[in-house]
């Protein structure tokens, strides 16, 4: 017996597998780091959003939604942080960006 | 719960691995890096024997002499580092100076 | 709803075991780097699916403290290559292409 | 259900010890700590599957977060390359044998063997749970985990927090502190989100610290977390005020070991019996000893991811103690 | 009040005290050797009220925290906790006297002697949490905690020998403490204890308890540095300071026999050990014969007395075969006797070659010839200590191999017999071998003035340790106290008497 609640996270959960996988893949495929950065923290986080979102809906609890709320807002900025900090070290050590050749 | 033993067999795989990689590779981060492996191996088949419990909960006490064993290993990790970089930094070498006579003082 | 979020963790364990072929591969490390910083947001994921199926709250205390470390540790290397004088041996079989 | 848990467990498994096997044999070391620092996040997950999430807590902390970082300021000194003056080795044949005997058959052999006999035990065991169960009440806390480890085998803790503070000790009769991490300009991105994370750090240590009375956390974990907060801060350019690297220092270092002995040195000479406490203090003093554990393990974990021991600013470089060595 | 005093349980203090000590010398480290000496100096009067506690009724058991054996910690003073306690307060104080000395005549190194004296006492109070340790993990604990501070001091000289050794040291404890600690948790998954008396009632002839029993076995005997697995040793011990080399030979190579031997006659009585027991007394008998040529063959006096260590274990480790129905308590009380005479003699034989090492600047065995003059005195205490190690009477070791001896012949076992007179023989061999270079009359170099701090300490081990077979009954009567061996003891010491 799956109430609309169920049914709703159960979607969110379901779509945010895409985009792990599509970080994944990209992680994989992408030619340079900079490419793989990109796919990363996008992927990943929208990913883990949705994630969140949907056991939000499912959460017993507002302490338990805060949790979930702030596991993502810190995913989110360090995430985005670290990427800017790698992408800064990369380029700063002279690593050229690729281009389609 | 019988998956339990799958990690109770998981783990005694992990403490072999180490193990071997321990005696066999020269450089001593690697050594290191074997030696946390095993210890690893170790914790996995303590807590895994248990979890076997019928009632879904995991025998406290190995969890606690798990979590001493941990900290313990931590403590080994880090003086083991300090000593290698000792090591390299008197010698230049990344593994155990072998001839020790040879070495001279 | 407890099955599906089951499969879809096994599933992103599969993702993580994936993603390994990056580390292994490098070729920099900063490549595998990011592809740890991967597996950490996965784990993160994969905490709070696990812990909604088997009804333990207490993986989202995990899940926090993961993200936490992942950012620690990502810093930790950002900070650690940039000056390092005794660096250059590592780097010689990780030449980018 | 149980097919997809079985199923995520046996990949679990399979992945931990592909993983610890991969990682051993790389040849580039980075790429090992890398796959080592993964490996402490599987494990964790292992752990929570083992449903012992304090260790998953710890192992996430401990096993990837401070250990990882440890080893990498480590190959950062070290290097990854095979080096070493060529000498002379010394072998005989009986040895050159004996290795790949001893690796080669006689460690799969041994492992076969014990890999059997496990399989031999009973499938359904609950070892102490009951005990401690019945025990609980008395422990003056409400997590059975806790309750071990600082009340029932509270004597093993407190031993552990002495090998803490040894190694510390150790580490500084090897070697002085180098600050493993770069001095130039600090990005101001860092900055930012130094001053979100530090707080987080400190706050959900605290959390931690008082959960692990009712439920899963404890001194341990929240002093790791505490030490994650000091190398960041160390990261960020942070350094300890020059007053505070003697005395200072060393009392914070050890506090959390002298509560533990003057806990145990009062009880034995007030009741002849060694940590033992009172119930109607049993919660407290825990909480105490808890407390000062935490602060310690910061300062203690922090310490050995300095390298050595505190040396004033303006010293001679890397550089030049090698010259002279 | 002198009863409140008398009922403390001061085996347990003696755990508490140098603990707090090393806490004290860690954070005042400018006062590290008073705080050191001082500590020193009250542990064996602790010690001897403990014995004097163990030799009247007394309860053997002390559960950590109030919380009985499946559940808590039990801490036992039975006689083998009291006789070790004993000896590592005794031998400590006095290799504590020499090292006040020996580190303030190095004081041109700079920074390292207080690190000596946390370390030190923190090995110590380690040693005496493992004596008196009834439980697997807590001895787990407490064996990481004195091999962490031996691998700490043995690096202290700071050379890249040394440096070797304590790492190889460390890799050694680790591969041997996991081991261990994977046959404890085969153990604990089977019975759900880690209690030593509640398994030793437990355990049954399985398989699974077998391979618990050989990963543990297997791991201690790498720590204890049995043959062949004493590679490690002779560095570890050679190349640490003098006062630490001595610590290490006499007192911390047993710790893990200690250990072995609380397993294998408290754990482990209902596995059927016959073939292990014999394996272990091959090995031994091994350690006697390879670790007595190899002393033979070396140039350096301090290599030459680490490779004695190693056959000295090789006889510890014949308690194994020997303790054999009737012959047990001979054979048990052998091994105490032989540990006790060992580390006095073995400390006595490292602070001489340290002193040596001072005055000489070197301790190569060829060059001491002629050594009478200032470095004389120092030769005849050699001598003396020598006395005990190869088993001349009136020494303990003397008394301790007659026991072992006597076992042999009461079980029939005449292959060890030959083993403990051969090794006899040899270790007389490169004991000879180094006095008759000493009393070379070549030429006479001029030698500095030895500080009385670093001659009489050696001496003073070196005639307990002479005299020990004298005073032989008392300590052997406190290593029966509860002593998991079959009866009919006194009447085997009275005949070896």
């Amino acid at each position: 017996m799956m109430s609309l609640i169920d049914l709703f996270s159960g979607a969110l959960i379901l779509a945010s597998l895409p985009f792990f996988v599509a970080g994944t893949l990209g992680l994989l495929r992408f030619p340079d780091l900079y490419c793989r950065l990109h796919a990363l923290t996008k992927a990943d986080n929208l990913g883990l959003g949705l994630v969140v979102l949907a056991l939000m809906l499912q959460a017993q609890s507002w302490l338990q939604v805060l949790r979930l709320l702030l596991i993502w807002l810190l995913v989110l900025i360090a995430g985005a942080t670290v990427a800017h900090l790698i992408a800064r070290k990369a380029l700063a050590a002279g690593h050229r960006p690729w281009r389609r050749p | 719960m019988s998956v339990s033993v799958l990690y109770a067999g998981g783990g005694t795989l992990l403490f072999f691995i180490g193990l071997h990689a321990l005696l066999v590779y020269p450089h001593l981060l690697r050594k290191i890096l074997a030696a946390n492996i095993m210890g690893s191996g170790v914790f996995m088949v303590f807590v895994a024997l248990g979890a076997r419990s019928s009632d879904g909960v995991t025998d406290p006490v190995p969890q606690a002499m798990v979590l001493t064993g941990i900290v313990v290993s931590l403590c080994f990790t880090a003086v083991a580092l300090v000593l290698a970089v000792r090591i390299h930094r008197l010698t230049g070498c990344t593994t155990f100076v072998q001839d020790q006579e040879a070495a001279g003082d | 709803m407890t099955s599906l979020s089951l499969i879809v963790a096994l599933i992103l364990l599969l993702t993580i075991a994936l993603g390994l072929i990056r580390v292994l591969r490098g070729p920099t490390p900063t490549d595998r780097m990011l592809a740890a910083q991967l597996f950490g947001t996965t784990a993160v994921a994969i905490l709070l699916l696990l812990g909604f199926a088997t009804h333990s709250p207490v993986m989202t205390d995990v899940a926090l403290v993961f993200a936490l470390l992942t950012a620690v540790a990502a810093v930790t290397f950002v900070r650690r290559a940039e000056v390092d004088p005794m660096a250059p041996e590592q780097d010689v079989d990780d030449v980018p292409d | 259900m149980t097919g997809a848990q079985t199923l995520f467990d046996g990949l679990l498994v399979l992945l931990l010890v592909i993983l610890a096997w991969v990682l051993l044999a790389s040849k580039d070391l980075f790429r090992a700590i890398v796959l080592f620092i993964s490996f402490g996040l599987l494990l964790a997950l292992a752990w929570l599957r083992l449903k012992a999430p304090d260790i998953a807590l710890a192992e996430a902390i401990i096993g990837a977060g401070i250990t990882g970082a440890l080893l990498l300021v480590g190959l950062g000194r070290l290097g990854s390359a095979v080096r070493c003056r060529p000498l002379p080795v010394r072998t005989t044949p009986l040895q050159r044998l004996s290795a790949p005997l001893l690796v080669g058959l006689l460690l799969p052999s041994i492992a076969a063997v014990v890999l059997v006999e496990l399989f031999t035990l009973p499938i359904v065991a609950s070892g102490q749970i009951k005990l401690v169960a019945a025990h609980l009440e008395h422990a003056g806390v409400d997590h059975p985990v806790t309750a071990v480890l600082l009340n029932f085998r509270g004597y093993d803790t407190f031993l552990e927090m002495g090998v803490l503070l040894l190694a510390v000790l150790s580490i500084w009769s090897l070697d002085r502190a180098r600050h493993p991490f770069a001095r130039d300009q600090i990005p101001a991105a860092l900055l930012t989100l130094q001053r979100l994370l530090l707080p987080l750090l400190i706050l959900v240590a605290g959390y931690i610290l008082q959960r692990g009375a009712q439920g899963p956390g404890g001194a341990f974990q929240a002093g790791a977390l505490l030490a994650a907060g000091i190398i960041l801060a160390a990261l960020c350019g942070h350094r300890l005020p020059p007053g505070h690297q003697g005395l200072l220092l060393r009392l914070a270092l050890s506090c959390g070991f002298t509560t533990f002995l003057l806990a145990a040195a009062v009880t034995l000479a007030r009741s002849g019996v060694p940590l033992l406490y009172p119930e109607h203090l049993a919660g407290s003093l825990i909480l105490l000893i808890e407390i000062a554990a935490t602060f310690s393990i910061a300062f203690l974990l922090a310490a050995a991811m300095a390298g050595g021991h505190p040396v004033p600013e303006a010293k001679p470089t890397a550089i030049d103690e090698r010259k002279s060595a | 009040m002198t009863d409140a005093i008398l009922q403390q349980p001061w085996f347990l203090w003696l755990t508490l005290i140098p603990l707090g000590a090393a806490i004290l010398a860690f954070v005042l480290p400018r006062q590290a050797h008073l705080v050191g000496f001082a500590t020193a100096l009250i542990l064996p009067f602790c010690a001897l009220l403990a014995v004097r506690q163990g030799t009247l009724p007394h309860q053997l058991f002390l559960n950590a925290g109030g919380w009985d054996a499946p559940l808590g910690i039990a801490l036992r003073n039975d006689g083998l906790a009291l006789v070790m306690l004993a000896v590592t307060a005794g031998v400590g104080f006095i290799i504590s006297c020499y090292a006040t000395a020996y580190f303030s005549a190095r004081r041109h190194k700079p920074d390292r002697p207080h690190y000596f004296w946390p370390l030190w006492l923190f090995l110590w109070g380690g040693c005496n949490a493992l004596f008196i340790s009834g439980d697997l993990f807590n001895l787990y604990v407490t064996l990481e905690l004195v091999t962490l501070a031996s691998v700490a001091l043995i690096a202290l000289e700071g050379g890249n020998k040394a440096l070797n050794a304590a790492l190889r040291y460390l890799f050694i404890g680790l591969i041997g403490s996991l081991a261990y600690l994977l046959g404890v948790a085969i153990l604990y998954g089977t019975y759900a204890t880690v209690d030593l008396g509640l398994l030793g009632d437990a355990l049954t002839n399985t398989r699974l308890n077998h391979v618990a029993m050989a990963l543990m076995v297997s791991g201690l005997i790498l720590k204890s540095a049995l043959f062949p697995m004493h590679f490690w040793l002779p560095q570890a011990h050679a190349m640490a300071p003098a006062p630490v080399s001595a610590l290490l030979s006499a007192l911390i190579v047993k710790t893990t026999f200690i250990v072995l031997l609380r397993l294998w006659f408290m754990v482990f009585p209902a596995l059927d050990l016959v073939v292990t027991g014999q394996i272990l007394g091959l090995l031994g008998s091994g350690a006697i014969i390879w670790g007595s040529l190899m002393a033979l063959r070396q140039e350096r006096l301090k290599l030459l007395i680490a490779y004695s260590t190693v056959a000295q274990i090789g006889y510890l480790f014949l308690v194994f075969p020997l303790a054999r129905g009737d012959a047990a308590a001979a054979a048990w009380t052998g091994c105490v006797l032989l540990i006790l005479a060992h580390a006095c003699g073995k400390a006595a034989m490292f602070l001489v070659a340290g002193t040596i090492h001072h005055t000489a600047g070197h301790d190569r065995i060829s060059q001491l010839a002629g050594a009478g003059g200032p470095v004389g005195v120092l030769v005849v205490v050699f001598a003396l200590a020598a006395v005990t190690i190869i088993g001349l009477p009136p020494s303990g070791g003397f008394f301790a191999k007659w026991l072992l001896l006597s076992a042999a012949l009461a079980t029939g076992q005449w292959f060890y017999l030959l083993v403990i007179l051969g090794g006899s023989l040899l270790s007389a061999a490169y004991i000879v071998r180094v006095l008759s270079w000493a009393f070379l009359d070549v030429k006479r170099s001029h030698y500095p003035v030895i500080p009385w701090v670093m001659k009489w300490p050696p001496l003073l081990l070196a005639v307990i340790s002479l005299l020990f077979g004298l005073i032989a009954h008392q300590p052997l009567q406190l290593a029966l106290i509860d002593a998991p061996v079959a009866g009919r003891v006194m009447l085997e010491i009275s005949h070896a008497r």
